[in-house]
């Protein structure tokens, strides 16, 4: 494992305070080969109702004994047809659409759609509205990641305890998110050209409160996890995907980076202001299922820094483009593709506008369907209990994969 | 990155017989786009991925676009009856069924590329080269273009309906689809749902 | 050594399972019902009608103009217009929703249809205890149900509610001068001319009159 | 026994009770939930039987992974056309006596994604619904609501006569059809044993 920078800025670092250069590694004994012993294959239809399938996920697995030795996912049961709805209704209207398409991370959702129709319709977003997009896209990744790490554990067996402190910590997250937008989950918030409403009284307060205590619970959630003895024999060596697999499959978000590519498209394509904070990507050496779990635990301690930067450097001004316009939105005929680095990858928009009020060609590249590629390569000759933590490793929304 | 004029010059070279098309972009000059022909596609794809100071590594989005068929109306003038008069004539464009790639390099850090590949029409010629076996990554995608567009992609390797159960006949992302009708109850109707409302209520009436 | 993860894991639960008893931090179940969290300010939820002074219905603020209409996008308001008008606000006379539904089983709380009301006439409300075993019944909620009172407004969304009564107090204000200026040319016009006609005639604007006013 | 013998009872210390009193009280106190999530709703469910919202406290903390060991089904999220054989499916290998919660405007009515070719507009057309709960997602406190919504209407069924439960009733059976991929959509579209929508007059 290692933690390095890919902007120019960043020198070489060394990892968190948690010190996980430390971390023993296990190694798994490849499992004695016992012959053929003139079994027939198992074929298992996991999921779409299965308790630790985020969701209504489901793979068709072929088991020789306990071993995987075919896995075909199988989508749609989320299918919501978001883009069919989207080319039928105003710009405007798909955007509390985008809300529910990865419905842990409403705001960078908000934020991938509204970059996209800003590009497409020239719009430019204010100072003001350019930070307040950063702190809420990464209190948006501290969320994700908690919430993941709890149900990544959940599927490992431990049941409850992670997620009950994954949680308590989301509802924090969640009351800024609600004072701001006015809801919990379906925030709503952006708009093209700007944010929606100006920050409620005391909010930079109570954000900064949240960002100095979040260190806290991190480190006790390390302490809880991290040197767990259980947790590293059943992730490390489980599921690896190998860097050239990695990139050729189009993986994103911290599995790329787990996989050993220093990719973030918050540094290649320094969208909104992200030049004007320094943070570090954290790369795994081994692309497990472990070095996905440290990537995502190393990103959120570098997604405070930002908070912190960003929720002291935040400027007064407005938070809208006055060019931009709430009804009767018409971008001129093109076609724009805006992307943006979500907590679970890259996450696009791809739009093509007639001229008309209704987009022509609504699309979401959606990070957790395509990463869910290499499904099979990393189960392949694991334990059918192990395709529950790669999944679970993969983070996943469904409402993001069949959108 | 080479601007695309570079890159179309480039691909012609190396590819013999490649016809490639600049497709401009009304709205983002930056996002043009280059139109492969789907003989020579799959040759120029691998062109791209593997010449160094290219290298569009990764294929980021892929995706399906419907363009139906769409009359153009023209004023001509004909002799009718012995008399030149003006004549509305209108002429059917042909619709077709395009794929479009987002590629970018993640070596490189250069993006986006943005290509297209065009079916003859949209019922009867609808296949296209797959580029799954170049950028696998558009395996999935591929797949969701095929069960919703309906192109048929030669060359994938496990080319099946990706979100909706096998037996479905329709692809419903083609602007012509028509959903099933079941708006037995529906208290704020509007439009074409108030429309379906309406001819189902008077159908009940009528039974 | 072995262990020495799992036992630090251990260390951690015990502390929260001890402090989940005395600190502040770790108790953070809200004894709903009995107790419940304080409603943020912009807390939303299902939009409802405003209304001002005392008559629901005659006070409503909607002038059916079907803009939220058109703009909600899962079309879950359904609006006829009135036949005749009644005076609004300003004294203008304006139409009102003979029929104004939400389906609230079809809502999805964007607060689109309140961001493009140019009359401040639809806002969020903050009531989510709308369980129900009928949907049919209870969950198309009529004209009636869906008005509250300015007053209410007030109540959950003090600051907006502020501003916008400050605005509309500007507005009432300057139709008010404009119709006296109006009347006043207009009296003098008359009196100018003075061709016999009854000069007590009443001014235009703020003179029409309904029935339910 | 009448309601005034009974308080003179209770205050000398002897608690009397009915049959059916003391089935609905044990009934309504231990709901245990399907754990069955479908879209962004179930994240809210989730919430809910977190620490902060505790569902603990009204006994439907035993999510169980099986529907075998289930009284209650939260439908939580949106039901498409591919996933709603299924959930039929679940719902009749529960046993009786059962429940169901449709948890959401999509999981009632479709909610805002009825206008899809996918989307199942409202889980009744196919087996019945207890409580509806709107709200897109619904506060963790609403699904609370519902909760208590459903335990009143639990203790308030009568175990004889017309209105019974469903399981004390030989005729009746807990099993729905379950619907099939058709070419076009699912065949049947509904259940009219099931689905009874009342006729709204919106004219012309």
């Amino acid at each position: 494992m290692s933690l390095t920078s890919t902007g120019a800025a960043n020198p070489f670092g060394a990892l968190s305070a948690n010190g996980t250069e430390s971390v023993q590694r296990f190694s798994r004994s490849p499992k004695p080969d016992p012959g053929d012993l003139g079994g027939e294959l198992l074929e298992v239809s996991m999921g779409p109702h299965h308790p630790s399938t985020h969701g209504v996920f489901r793979m068709d697995v072929v088991l020789d004994g306990e071993t995987v030795v075919k896995l075909k996912p199988v989508f749609g049961y989320l299918h919501r047809n978001h883009e069919k709805i989207a080319e039928n209704t105003s710009y405007l209207g798909s955007m509390p659409y985008t809300d529910r398409l990865d419905y842990l991370c409403s705001m960078t959702n908000n934020w991938a759609y509204a970059l996209s129709v800003e590009k497409l319709a020239g719009l430019q977003v204010p100072e003001r509205a350019q930070y307040i997009r950063v702190i809420t896209a990464e209190l948006t990744r501290l969320l994700n990641h908690t919430c993941l790490i709890g149900f990544l554990l959940q599927d490992m067996g431990a049941l409850g305890t992670p997620m009950m402190y994954a949680f308590r910590e989301r509802e924090k997250i969640l009351d800024l998110f609600e004072s701001l937008s006015g809801a919990r989950m379906m925030c709503n918030y952006m708009r093209f050209g700007g944010c929606r409403c100006e920050l409620p009284k005391h909010w930079l307060e109570q954000a900064r409160q949240v960002v100095e205590d979040f260190p806290h619970f991190l480190d006790e959630f390390e302490a809880l996890l991290t040197g767990n003895e259980i947790l590293l024999a059943r992730s490390q060596g489980v599921g690896v995907l190998p860097k050239d697999l990695a990139i050729n499959a189009s993986i994103t978000g911290p599995m790329l980076r787990a996989a050993g590519v220093g990719y973030d498209i918050r540094k290649v394509d320094n969208y909104g202001i992200y030049e004007r904070f320094e943070f570090r990507v954290p790369i795994g050496a081994h692309g497990d299922v472990f070095d996905r779990y440290m990537v995502r635990v190393l990103e959120m301690r570098e997604s405070l820094g930002i908070l912190r930067k960003a929720l002291t450097d935040i400027p007064e001004g407005p938070i809208m483009d006055p060019k931009s316009k709430l009804r009767g939105f018409k971008p001129k005929a093109g076609e724009a593709y805006g992307r943006i680095e979500g907590p679970k990858g890259e996450l696009g928009f791809y739009l093509i506008s007639d001229g008309s009020a209704n987009p022509f060609r609504y699309r979401v590249r959606p990070p957790s369907l395509i990463n869910l590629t290499v499904l099979e390569d990393m189960c392949l000759g694991h334990n059918v209990a192990d395709v529950v933590i790669i999944l679970g490793s993969v983070d996943i929304v469904l409402g993001e994969v069949d959108r | 990155m080479l601007s695309l004029d570079q890159i179309k010059l480039r691909i012609e070279q190396a590819v013999p017989g490649a016809r490639v098309e600049l497709v401009p972009n009304g709205a983002l000059a930056d996002q043009a786009s280059l139109w492969l022909d789907a003989a020579h596609a799959v040759e120029c794809a691998r062109f791209l991925r593997e010449t160094p100071d290219l290298s569009f590594d990764y294929a980021s989005n892929v995706t399906g676009v419907d363009w139906p068929d769409t009359t153009v109306k023209t004023k001509v003038k004909k002799v009718v009856e012995g008399q030149e008069t003006d004549v509305e004539e209108s002429v059917v464009k042909p619709g077709f069924l395009e794929a479009v790639y987002h590629l970018y390099s993640m070596t490189r850090k250069h993006g986006p590329l943005v290509i297209r590949l065009r079916t003859a029409n949209r019922t009867d010629s609808v296949r296209l080269p797959s580029f799954t076996p170049v950028w696998r990554g558009a395996e999935f995608q591929e797949r969701e273009i095929f069960d919703l567009f309906g192109i048929v992609f030669d060359g994938h390797p496990d080319l099946r309906r990706l979100l909706m159960w096998d037996g479905f006949q329709d692809h419903p992302m083609r602007k012509d689809y028509v959903e099933p009708d079941d708006y037995e109850y529906e208290p704020t109707p509007h439009d074409e749902v108030l429309e379906k409302a309406q001819s189902r209520a008077a159908k009940e009436a009528n039974a | 050594m072995l262990g020495t993860g799992l036992i630090q894991g251990l260390m951690e639960t015990a502390k929260n399972f001890v402090g989940s008893y005395h600190d502040e931090a770790r108790l953070v179940t809200v004894q709903y019902p009995e107790e419940k969290i304080p409603a943020k300010e912009n807390s939303r939820n299902f939009p409802f009608l405003v209304y001002d002074g005392e008559d629901p219905q005659a006070g409503l603020r909607c002038v059916a103009c079907q803009i939220c209409e058109k703009e909600c996008p899962p079309k879950c308001i359904y609006i006829v217009k009135s036949k005749d008008k009644k005076p609004d606000y300003t004294g203008k006379a304006q139409l009102y929703p003979a029929t104004f539904d939400i389906d609230v089983s079809v809502c999805m709380s964007c607060q689109i249809c309140v961001e493009v009301c140019p009359f401040d006439a639809i806002k969020m409300d903050q009531v989510f205890e709308l369980s129900t075993s009928d949907r049919f019944a209870t969950l198309l909620l009529k004209k009636t149900t869906l008005a509250k009172p300015n007053a209410y407004f007030h109540q959950i969304h003090p600051t907006d509610a502020a501003e916008i009564d400050g605005r509309l107090a500007e507005e009432k204000r300057k139709a008010e001068e404009k119709a006296k200026a109006a009347a006043a040319a207009k009296a003098a016009a008359a009196a100018a001319a003075t061709t016999g006609t009854d000069p007590k005639a009443p001014p235009v604007g703020g003179a029409a009159k309904s029935p339910t006013n | 026994m009448d309601e005034g013998l009974r308080n003179e009872l209770s205050k000398a210390g002897v608690f009397t009770t009915s049959l059916s009193e003391l089935y609905n009280w044990g009934q309504k106190n231990s709901l245990w939930p399907l754990q069955f999530g479908l879209a962004c709703c179930a994240i809210e469910m989730i919430a809910a039987s977190m620490a902060r919202f505790d569902i603990a406290r009204f006994g439907a903390e035993v999510f169980r992974p099986s529907p075998r060991q289930a009284d209650l089904m939260i439908v939580a999220g949106t039901v498409t056309k591919k996933m709603a054989p299924q959930v039929v499916r679940l719902y009749n290998q529960m046993p009786e006596p059962k429940f169901v919660i449709a948890m959401g405007a999509c999981a009632i009515s479709g909610g805002p994604f009825k206008q899809g070719y996918n989307v199942l507009k409202g889980i009744d057309r196919y087996i019945p619904v207890d409580v509806h709960i709107p709200g897109c997602p619904p506060r963790p406190e609403a699904l609370l609501h519902a909760l208590m919504t459903l335990q009143k209407k639990i203790e308030e069924q009568s175990l004889t006569g017309i209105n019974r439960p469903r399981q004390m009733d030989p005729n009746q059976t807990g099993e729905f059809p379950i619907p099939t991929f058709g070419a076009h959509d699912l065949e049947p579209p509904s259940n009219p044993e099931v689905w009874r929508p009342i006729k709204i007059d919106r004219g012309s």
